[in-house]
């Protein structure tokens, strides 16, 4: 094909090149270069890594981490178990209702989490789930779920999309699958890539969500934080600086699980 | 009692009547098409005989067993679908072998199969390739492989050819129809292309806003339309209103000049009735002799297709279109030119208007 | 067209139609009309509106909301008029990194609201940016803008995909239009109703936000719910059930001016 | 000095020659198309002229003005895309008056303008639709309307029919050709299409990989192809690989049966050649008389296509395939019947294979 559209105008492209590099370096260069000079500086007068060990040596740091860390893995597994195929089912059955779900998986932006949490405590108080450890843990998660809904159902939204999904289904059905086999063998293979961009935006929300993991008192990684940083100097510099790194490093799983997967990357990747 | 039957089928959505009154019965081995407009209804009675659709009333039957309220997957059916459908994380030999693994096959006859089926449709090579590496009729080749892995009874295809381009839709539908005749397979195939249907059925089936308007033969179908409907939509048509001068010998006039027409006309309470020509049948170096109709006229466009010439001619109030083929000893007319265009008396369809009835 | 797919298995449609019925009810309405009743029992032994009373005459309420509805609107303008000449042109000349730019503005999400304002206070330090309220104004509206990028690149990005943006600015530059004309006269009415949808969830983020306004010191609503929260007792629920209708109030206006369009709506409605 | 000048245009990206080597003149008046296979580098050459792509290097000249590197508002072109591209937020009327809004003229002129090229297009009561109410075919006239509404110097379509259903294509067609006579505007057509290039244009230009390789009317595009490609891409075409018996006379031997061509041969070092017959020049009833050549054969096939019967005749090593049009007198043969075949010696192309050679 021939090339995208007019080449007059140049300065153009110039221009709002320029300004997004600008506004980029800005928004994420300049504020992470000082947090990790900072954090560097915790003994007088020289750089150096005391405020990190201090931080890594800490059990807290560890606990908190990996209470957050599996919170968030079931989260995710639960998301995707409900959502894929609620997904795959609006798309298959009822595409005509897709502006309208898409719409509705966004009101958890509308519902504030302090009236959730309000809400869920004063619903379930006196029943098991708010006077048991388990049964917080259990409307911790809940709620996570419901605020991992709208990344997660527009990321496999997105993968059904790239590809024609009623007609995958009839292909297998007609080949004598049921719905299991559609399932496990046609639908989840193809959205696996894009489910892992879903995944990996959840997990990063977990990881640093703080209201309602104080709310219902659970030892999660965000209060963890909050606490650092009322209470030392240096230290919540450093633990940024860490999870950052760490967002990161998922990050590049994420990359190298999809170039495992490099045939299918090609399908679901540009459209 | 038939391979596979259509009994009274009727498909009504609210106040819709999609398809209505389907009777159709298929014999073992026979290539049927469905022919039509768009949202003639003729996909919608496929995904009944496919079991994507369950009929409002009516019966399918299929080697002698009730399939009408049969699930897909349990029908036996292959299909082959316009956008290819293919697995896009599977490799060639992966979607070809797909229904016989969830089949519960073993290996080394899946293998042997797969194999099997490449070699029919010549993609041997191609087995570890992902579809996206493959064009489109490559793709769709596969599609028709992996349909037929399985050996389903009937093999369902509904607009195969359309997503190609015309010199690969060309070669691709030879292909099927060998493959076809090869396998010996019960077919139904749904186009809306005239030509595609003509060059490949045994039988075609006419379909206009959800009724079958005309079943028969492609020479049937396209020489002995039985409504105006068949006779316009599939090939070009020359219409023209006659009036008739004497029912019995067949004799009628048009603008003004006298021609006859095979057999006994209807003694018709209005003298006048419509008569189709097709424009390959009308000749303008009079090949036909004295016995053929003879009429006077004017070139007014000649226009250049490539193997055919095809001339407008005006009389008083009509104007017809014929073709000629363009060949060395062509002198094509020029606009203005005074003619005499022949054509036998049987080449001329009286036309019915009402759906159903003879012409 | 013919319907989706097969009719067999509506055992399927009900399981998940029911799921999904009893999930929403769960997540939106009892948590809503548990909150509801609480903030009716102001008065011992009857309900009534006095904790609404309270709240609507109190003057902190109405300076807080409108503050917050002023600063949306401006975010929302800025981020308006930075992204979707930067959407289009990505649409129009580089259709092939909109996977990647698609990545970026998720960006925002990865890095939590505390390295931005840490990073940012800590930057402009001793500037005019930290030393002035209006400084801190400033500062306060960029973190805003950067936090709606995701919402309103995705919805403008939506709105670009429901039309043919290259063809269209071709046309229009064979007639004869300039790029003025061509953003103003074909791509901004296509995208509008898209873009409204992007503005009513950042206006929702915005009205609601409470960390960044807290840290820059800033008299926005959010600070204002928290404070009531842990100072009142029935007052928080009923401002809760004051900002949920507001926020359907202005869902509801975002429906009306859409239907005012309606021949528009029908374009970058289903595809 | 012609109305339109393309003169030696090249464009390349990267590594990649798109447009290599483009001359040609466009009188004032004259509907020109070109026609190729997807990626021949036609559509490029088409957003040259428009203004939406630089050329490497040549020059584009329009009414003697050098456009090359005018940005395309300022062209005066009237522009038609395969995707209609019409305005959504605006009606019919808006769409057609948006060139002359933007060009800053009278509410009243643009109105009269409007209802003008309105009744053009025989769409005078959709002026208050909007596009998603208008089928296809109505939506591209109305971008048809809206491109000339500006009164451009020249009008390019780039595959304006590729969208549409055959029935339509081939009337919008008519009527494009239609308003182009009417208007006199110099017109520029994109297709892939052989039937409708032959159909619109004044002249053709074939282009390949990027190369032109004939420019000519459509008859010679069509009976005298300059190279093997445009001999196979703009029609069917046998090729049958002949022994030369003697130059000079024309004489030669397919399959161990001597026929002769017209002209003199080239004096090969290879005494084979490459010869091709176009289906519609074979007659099997003898039409051709005694001076013709004839062959004997056996029937492999016969497929009915409409108008027109498809036999499939097969010598020693070679198959050719003849048309014969669908007459009440056709007798069509059976599969292994005996035939003989005719054609003319002027009807056999000797295929060259440089591109740009003669054949």
């Amino acid at each position: 094909m021939a090339p995208a559209a007019s080449e007059n105008d140049m300065r153009h492209i110039n221009f709002w090149s320029w300004l997004w590099i600008i506004i980029g370096a800005i928004y994420f260069f300049v504020p992470l270069i000082a947090t990790l000079l900072f954090s560097l500086q915790a003994k007088r007068d020289e750089l150096g890594f005391t405020a990190y060990s201090n931080v890594l040596s800490s059990p807290a740091f560890f606990n908190s981490f990996s209470f957050s860390f599996w919170t968030a893995v079931t989260t995710i597994s639960i998301s995707a178990l409900l959502i894929v195929p609620t997904a795959y089912w609006v798309h298959l059955r009822l595409p005509r209702l897709r502006p309208v779900i898409d719409f509705i998986t966004l009101l958890p932006f509308v519902v504030p989490a302090v009236v959730l949490v309000f809400g869920l405590i004063r619903t379930y108080n006196r029943t098991p789930l708010t006077d048991s450890r388990q049964g917080l843990y259990v409307l911790l998660v809940g709620s996570y779920v419901m605020l991992s809904i709208p990344y997660m159902y527009r990321a496999i939204d997105t993968g059904l999309r790239a590809i024609d999904v009623r007609a995958l289904t009839e292909a297998a059905q007609s080949l004598g699958a049921d719905w299991f086999t559609i399932m496990t063998r046609v639908i989840f293979p193809n959205v696996y890539i894009a489910l892992l961009s879903g995944a990996f935006i959840t997990f990063a929300i977990v990881m640093g969500e703080f209201t309602i993991a104080f709310l219902l008192a659970q030892p999660a990684f965000g209060p963890y934080i909050s606490l650092l940083s009322s209470s030392k100097v240096y230290e919540p510099s450093a633990l940024a600086i860490i999870s950052f790194g760490l967002t990161w490093a998922s990050i590049g799983v994420v990359q190298w699980i999809s170039h495992s997967f490099s045939g299918q990357s090609q399908i679901t990747g540009p459209r | 009692m038939a391979f596979l039957e259509i009994n009274d089928v009727h498909k009504i959505y609210g106040q819709t009547v999609v398809v209505d009154t389907f009777n159709l019965q298929i014999e073992q081995g026979e290539f049927v098409s469905f022919l039509g407009p768009s949202g003639c209804g003729k996909t919608t009675t496929l995904r009944m005989v496919a079991g994507f659709i369950v009929p409002t009333s009516g019966s399918i039957v299929i080697n002698a067993v009730d399939v009408t309220r049969m699930p897909p997957n349990r029908r036996n059916v292959g299909m082959v679908f316009q956008s290819y459908a293919l697995f896009p994380n599977m490799t060639v030999a992966a979607n070809v072998g797909f229904g016989l693994k969830v089949a519960g096959q073993p290996a080394r006859a899946i293998k042997q199969r797969v194999a099997e089926m490449l070699e029919i449709i010549h993609m041997t090579e191609y087995a570890t390739r992902y579809p996206y590496q493959l064009s489109g009729g490559q793709q769709q080749r596969v599609a028709l492989a992996r349909a037929l892995a399985i050996q389903p009874q009937v093999l369902l295809l509904d607009e195969p050819l359309s997503a190609l381009d015309a010199k690969i839709r060309i070669s691709l539908r030879q292909e099927i129809r060998t493959i076809q005749r090869q396998l010996n397979i019960t077919t139904i195939y749904v186009t809306h292309d005239q030509e595609e249907a003509l060059s490949l059925s045994d039988r075609i089936v006419v379909m206009n806003q959800g009724r079958i308007e005309q079943i028969g033969t492609p020479f049937a179908i396209y020489n002995r339309p039985r409504t105006r409907f068949v006779a316009s939509f599939v090939g070009t048509l020359n219409v023209l209103t006659a009036e008739v001068v004497d029912a019995a010998t067949g004799r009628i006039m048009i603008d003004g000049q006298e021609i006859h027409v095979n057999g006994i006309l209807p003694d018709h309470p209005d003298p006048s009735l419509a008569i189709a020509l097709r424009p390959e049948v009308i000749s303008l170096n009079g090949v036909y002799g004295q016995t053929a109709n003879h009429m006077q006229g004017t070139v007014e466009d000649v226009t250049f297709l490539g193997p055919v010439v095809r001339t407008r001619v005006r009389f008083d109030q009509h104007t017809i279109h014929l073709d000629s083929f363009n060949t060395p000893q062509l002198v094509p007319p020029r606009n203005g030119d005074s003619v005499t265009v022949s054509f036998p008396p049987e080449a001329c369809l009286v036309l019915s208007d009402t759906p159903g009835a003879e012409v």
